[in-house]
């Protein structure tokens, strides 16, 4: 078995699912047995319940999605209460992951989860393009200090590992990845979907309810590699990787680029059974090719 | 909910541009509900390399299910009809179903069935399973009212078209209207338009029938997950249901029009 | 005829050929009129010659292609004294693209381009993402300042029309294509490839010989609509959209956005007569639908 | 150059994996001269919707050309050729060309062809354009070796592969080397896999003889407009030159292996 290691916390194996496509693992449990997973990364949650975007919230696209969700949740209580006693029941990593409309936010959510034993570590979503924050029009992830803010808030109100979740959509994705090591966060965890949008041309009107959307999907996988081959150089934290994970052979592709673990969002839509065959295509692998751990493939390009 | 490997066992043309495809589907066939649907997907199984058709699935009502066999009925609207257009008989379709409620049938009432457009396919299979319906089918014109032949002897059948090349001339509300006013106690199955189950909704308030509706929207997962396919309800916890999940078919009264 | 203006130039129509994918014409000039185009915008062109990035410069990724040309060019005076005069034999505006190590270098490329009256607007390319430059490691673009600066250098070095040609990947799209304007900048043109790169891995060696890359073709349109429609509603100034335009139908989408005209790149390699029935299929959108110019449909969102 | 709406007349596979499709394209039948190629559109000419194969044309040598047909003789590697073994009799390619230089056919002069692998596909073409040439093909083994047969009666025939399934078990640069050593005044003309043309170009330094070698780099556009297929040259004005356009046939000389 492939096992890895993000801040002490030992996973079976490197592929995880992507926050927001894969809910907390109830439905897709009819697909793939969850035991095989190296973590379940919940649906991101917030400290209330919020409501979404209006639809429609999906679009096809060249390759690619465009989504604009917004977050749709029950809130975190309702998280704790409901979603993750499932989770208890499976040998494998729960990852919760949070968002909030400011430091306070994250802060709460950090504090409160961290009492809950189901929850190995914690994801922070701060770069989620479907949702406007109060303070600032970007993106928390698209903003160094807010970045570092967030993360050392989390950091200070947990001792799980926690995983920085950030957006592609910035000038230097090193300056963030590197604010988020500062702030003692244990993986930069990347990327989300890419800010887009999509016009009909009849109705003369965009695509999505909420106008503008996140873009994800096989179209994506070459800026994310770019992105985490980019992180995997400036920093010493891991990196987990995804965009457009749609086979092994992908995933692995993310592990040349230097991602330690892998997510698999999107595909799971096209292949309910995508993330357990990605964990036994990357074990294959692994095998055929007498790789011992996965460092041994981890950033080893040759250039 | 299974995925299934489904081969193609006949697809026909049955009026330009809609297509019936019959595929064996075992488990699906026998554990569908009226109402339920499908997830179809309409690429080569190499959404990576974009060999073919959109990357997310497409859903489809079950539109007939016999034995270990299903069908469904679509219109070529887009790329992903497009490519299921194209199969063949022998070829292999990558299925995920039952999915979704499905009507809930009401033995003992007097089932009205109400299809607009390709809204008809998913009721055929209700049709089945209600006794002595009264079926209601328009459309715009004959040539986008496909099977109406199929119908024929499950119960009354009752045409309307826009241009009334077919049955009355008239939204099929028009002659439905006149059953309600004499039935109290009948209970309406419907799917189509977004603008006659509106109109359908209004009817059942007005008589104190019930009205349910299969709704549509863009899907991705199609089973609960994605959160991409809202449909805004009164009074409810949440402002929003979920089409796939909760749906597609809805009390009439629940949903915000 | 759909006109439009910019910067008090007048251009037959909003077609016109994303620089480096058309050369200066005279290869696809075998396949379609170049009569027929709005403008022709050749290839970058640098102070001195360029040799360009090693190879190999092209891969396919899923409904795209990814680059590293490295701006191979002969330098300016080369360009000048045998490119342009081909351009003169066509009813066409042409214009001239540069690309310099620093501000003076785009002084410099500017006054004497300034003096070819072949010459009718300049792009001024700050975003190639497939060179390295001295003094930063980011894209000229990516940074307000120095956009400010390059921006303000050329324009006042010459009075034809300026637009300034910008990466989609920043933060902040609108602070870029603010400081254009600011600059006295005519037009925003967007978007240049995005950063992105592919590996091999049975090789285990990147796609590129330069390792990473930028992404364009269909795969990247969503997220160049979201931003042309960002800039449109942030600028005064003409927006000039691009980036996966393969045909009528896509260009009319960014009219729909925001922009005032389009520029056609990858899809001429896939159907090299492109521009002209991009052209061509406008004009028959705007007559069907009678519609009297470009401000007609111009950011005409339903929204 | 033209780009072409070429009708497959017949499509082959010839040995696993290798196939050969001869289309109707009159202008580039007309036009092409040996060691050219053309770029074919290997998607349902929907690039935007990604319905089928790569976004990029794909380079293929002319492999023959009689009357108005034009055959092209190629392997399955990828999504491209895929795309294209998938193609019937009827269907209809989007194919540019005649491309590139070709072979620059002394006439006077031994004529040595050398072709490795699928290298072979342009030299038959070349083949029937001189007089008596010796012919070398080569190749892994007999499999991958696909229509000597059509070589048979243009000259004579030499054949090798590594593992002794057909013809002299060697690479094909032994029994060339055997006819250098005799015919100064020769022309070769190769192409195949980067060493085996590396060794040509080595021999023909040795011997003095000229060496005309068609390479092969990823293109985009394939007419000189994009600068994706360099290739780099000793002693020029700039350090690369085009396979496209330039190209794809240089004097090996020239080239910097
Ligand atoms: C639960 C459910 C059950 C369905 N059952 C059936 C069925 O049994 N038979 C059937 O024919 N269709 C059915 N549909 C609709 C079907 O899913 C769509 O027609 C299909 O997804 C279109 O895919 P496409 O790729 O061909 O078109 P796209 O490329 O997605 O769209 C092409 C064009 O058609 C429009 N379009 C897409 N879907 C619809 C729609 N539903 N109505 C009107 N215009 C649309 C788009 O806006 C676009 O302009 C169902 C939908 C749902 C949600
Ligand atoms: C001028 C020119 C003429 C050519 N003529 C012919 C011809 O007549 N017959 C023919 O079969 N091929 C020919 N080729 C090669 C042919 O273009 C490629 O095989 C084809 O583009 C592969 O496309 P694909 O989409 O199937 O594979 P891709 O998906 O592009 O690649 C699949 C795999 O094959 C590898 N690959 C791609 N091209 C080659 C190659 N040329 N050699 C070895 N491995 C490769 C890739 O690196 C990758 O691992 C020619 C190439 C050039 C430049
Ligand atoms: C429908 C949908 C919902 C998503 N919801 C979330 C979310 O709640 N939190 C989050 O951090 N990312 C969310 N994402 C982003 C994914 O986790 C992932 O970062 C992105 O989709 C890229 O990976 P992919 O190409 O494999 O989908 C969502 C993506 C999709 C498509
Ligand atoms: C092969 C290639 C070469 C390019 N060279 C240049 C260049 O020299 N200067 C420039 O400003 N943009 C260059 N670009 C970017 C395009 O002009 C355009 O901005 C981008 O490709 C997006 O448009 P598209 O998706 O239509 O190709 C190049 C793009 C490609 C694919
Ligand atoms: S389609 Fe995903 S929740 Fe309904
Ligand atoms: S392929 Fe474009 S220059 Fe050769």
């Amino acid at each position: 078995m492939v096992k890895i290691n993000i801040g002490g916390l030992e996973f079976k194996n490197p592929v995880m699912t992507a926050s927001g496509t894969f809910a907390s693992g109830k439905e897709y449990s009819e697909f793939v047995d969850l035991n095989k997973l190296g973590a379940v990364v919940c649906k991101t949650v917030t400290l209330n319940q919020r409501d979404g975007n209006k639809p429609p919230r999906i679009a096809d696209m060249p390759s690619a999605m465009l989504n604009s969700i917004g977050l749709e949740n029950k809130g975190l209580e309702y998280f704790i209460e409901n979603t993750l006693p499932f989770l208890k029941n499976f040998d494998t990593r729960t990852v919760a992951s949070i968002a909030g409309n400011n430091v306070e936010d994250y802060t709460t959510l950090a504090k409160r989860l961290n009492e809950c034993k189901e929850v190995h570590a914690i994801e922070v979503n701060m770069s989620c393009p479907n949702v406007v924050h109060g303070q600032n029009k970007g993106l928390f992830s698209q903003d160094e200090k807010t970045t570092f803010e967030i993360m050392s808030a989390v950091r200070k109100n947990t001792n799980k590992p926690i995983f920085g979740k950030i957006s592609p959509m910035v000038a230097d994705i090193t300056v963030i990845a590197k604010a988020i090591e500062r702030a003692g966060g244990d993986a930069v965890a990347l990327i989300n979907t890419i800010p887009a949008m999509g016009v009909d041309l009849k109705t003369r009107r965009p695509l999505l309810g909420n106008i503008t959307g996140g873009l994800s999907g096989p179209a994506v996988k070459p800026v994310a590699l770019k992105l985490v081959w980019d992180v995997y150089k400036a920093v010493k934290i891991p990196v987990i990787g995804m965009g457009g994970i749609m086979c092994a052979q992908d995933a692995l592709e993310f592990i040349l680029c230097g991602a330690t673990a892998v997510q698999v969002g999107t595909g799971n839509f096209v292949n309910p059974k995508l993330t357990e065959e990605t964990a036994l295509g990357i074990e294959k692998y692994f095998k055929e090719n007498n790789l011992s751990g996965v460092d041994d493939l981890k950033g080893k390009l040759n250039i | 909910m299974k995925q299934i490997k489904a081969e193609v066992i006949n697809i026909s043309e049955v009026k330009p541009g809609i297509f019936n495809i019959l595929m064996k589907a075992p488990y699906i066939a026998k554990n569908a509900k009226a109402g339920q649907f499908v997830e179809v997907l309409c690429n080569n199984g190499a959404a990576k390399n974009c060999t073919g058709g959109p990357l997310l699935r497409r859903p489809f009502g079950v539109h007939n299910a016999k034995g270990e066999n299903i069908e469904i009925l679509f219109k070529v609207l887009g790329k992903g009809t497009e490519y299921l257009s194209q199969k063949k008989a022998g070829d292999i379709l990558d299925v995920i179903g039952p999915l979704g409620n499905g009507f809930d049938i009401k033995e003992g009432r007097l089932a009205v069935i109400a299809g607009g457009g390709m809204g008809i396919a998913p009721l055929l299979f209700a049709a089945k399973q209600t006794k002595n319906p009264l079926i209601f089918l328009g459309a715009r014109n004959e040539a986008e009212l496909p099977c109406k032949e199929k119908f024929e002897n499950l119960g009354k059948l009752i045409l309307t078209t826009d241009d009334g090349s077919l049955g009355e001339k008239c939204f099929l509300n028009i002659p439905l209207e006149r059953v309600l006013k004499e039935n109290k106690n009948a209970v309406i199955y419907a799917c189509g338009p977004h603008p006659m189950l509106k109109c359908l909704a209004d009817l059942g308030v007005k008589y104190g029938v019930e009205v349910q509706v299969s709704l549509e929207e863009k899907m991705a997962c199609g089973i609960g997950v994605c959160q991409g396919c809202p449909v805004e309800l009164k009074n409810k916890d949440t402002k929003y249901k979920l089409v796939c999940k909760d749906g597609p078919v809805f009390n009439a009264e629940d949903v915000v029009w």
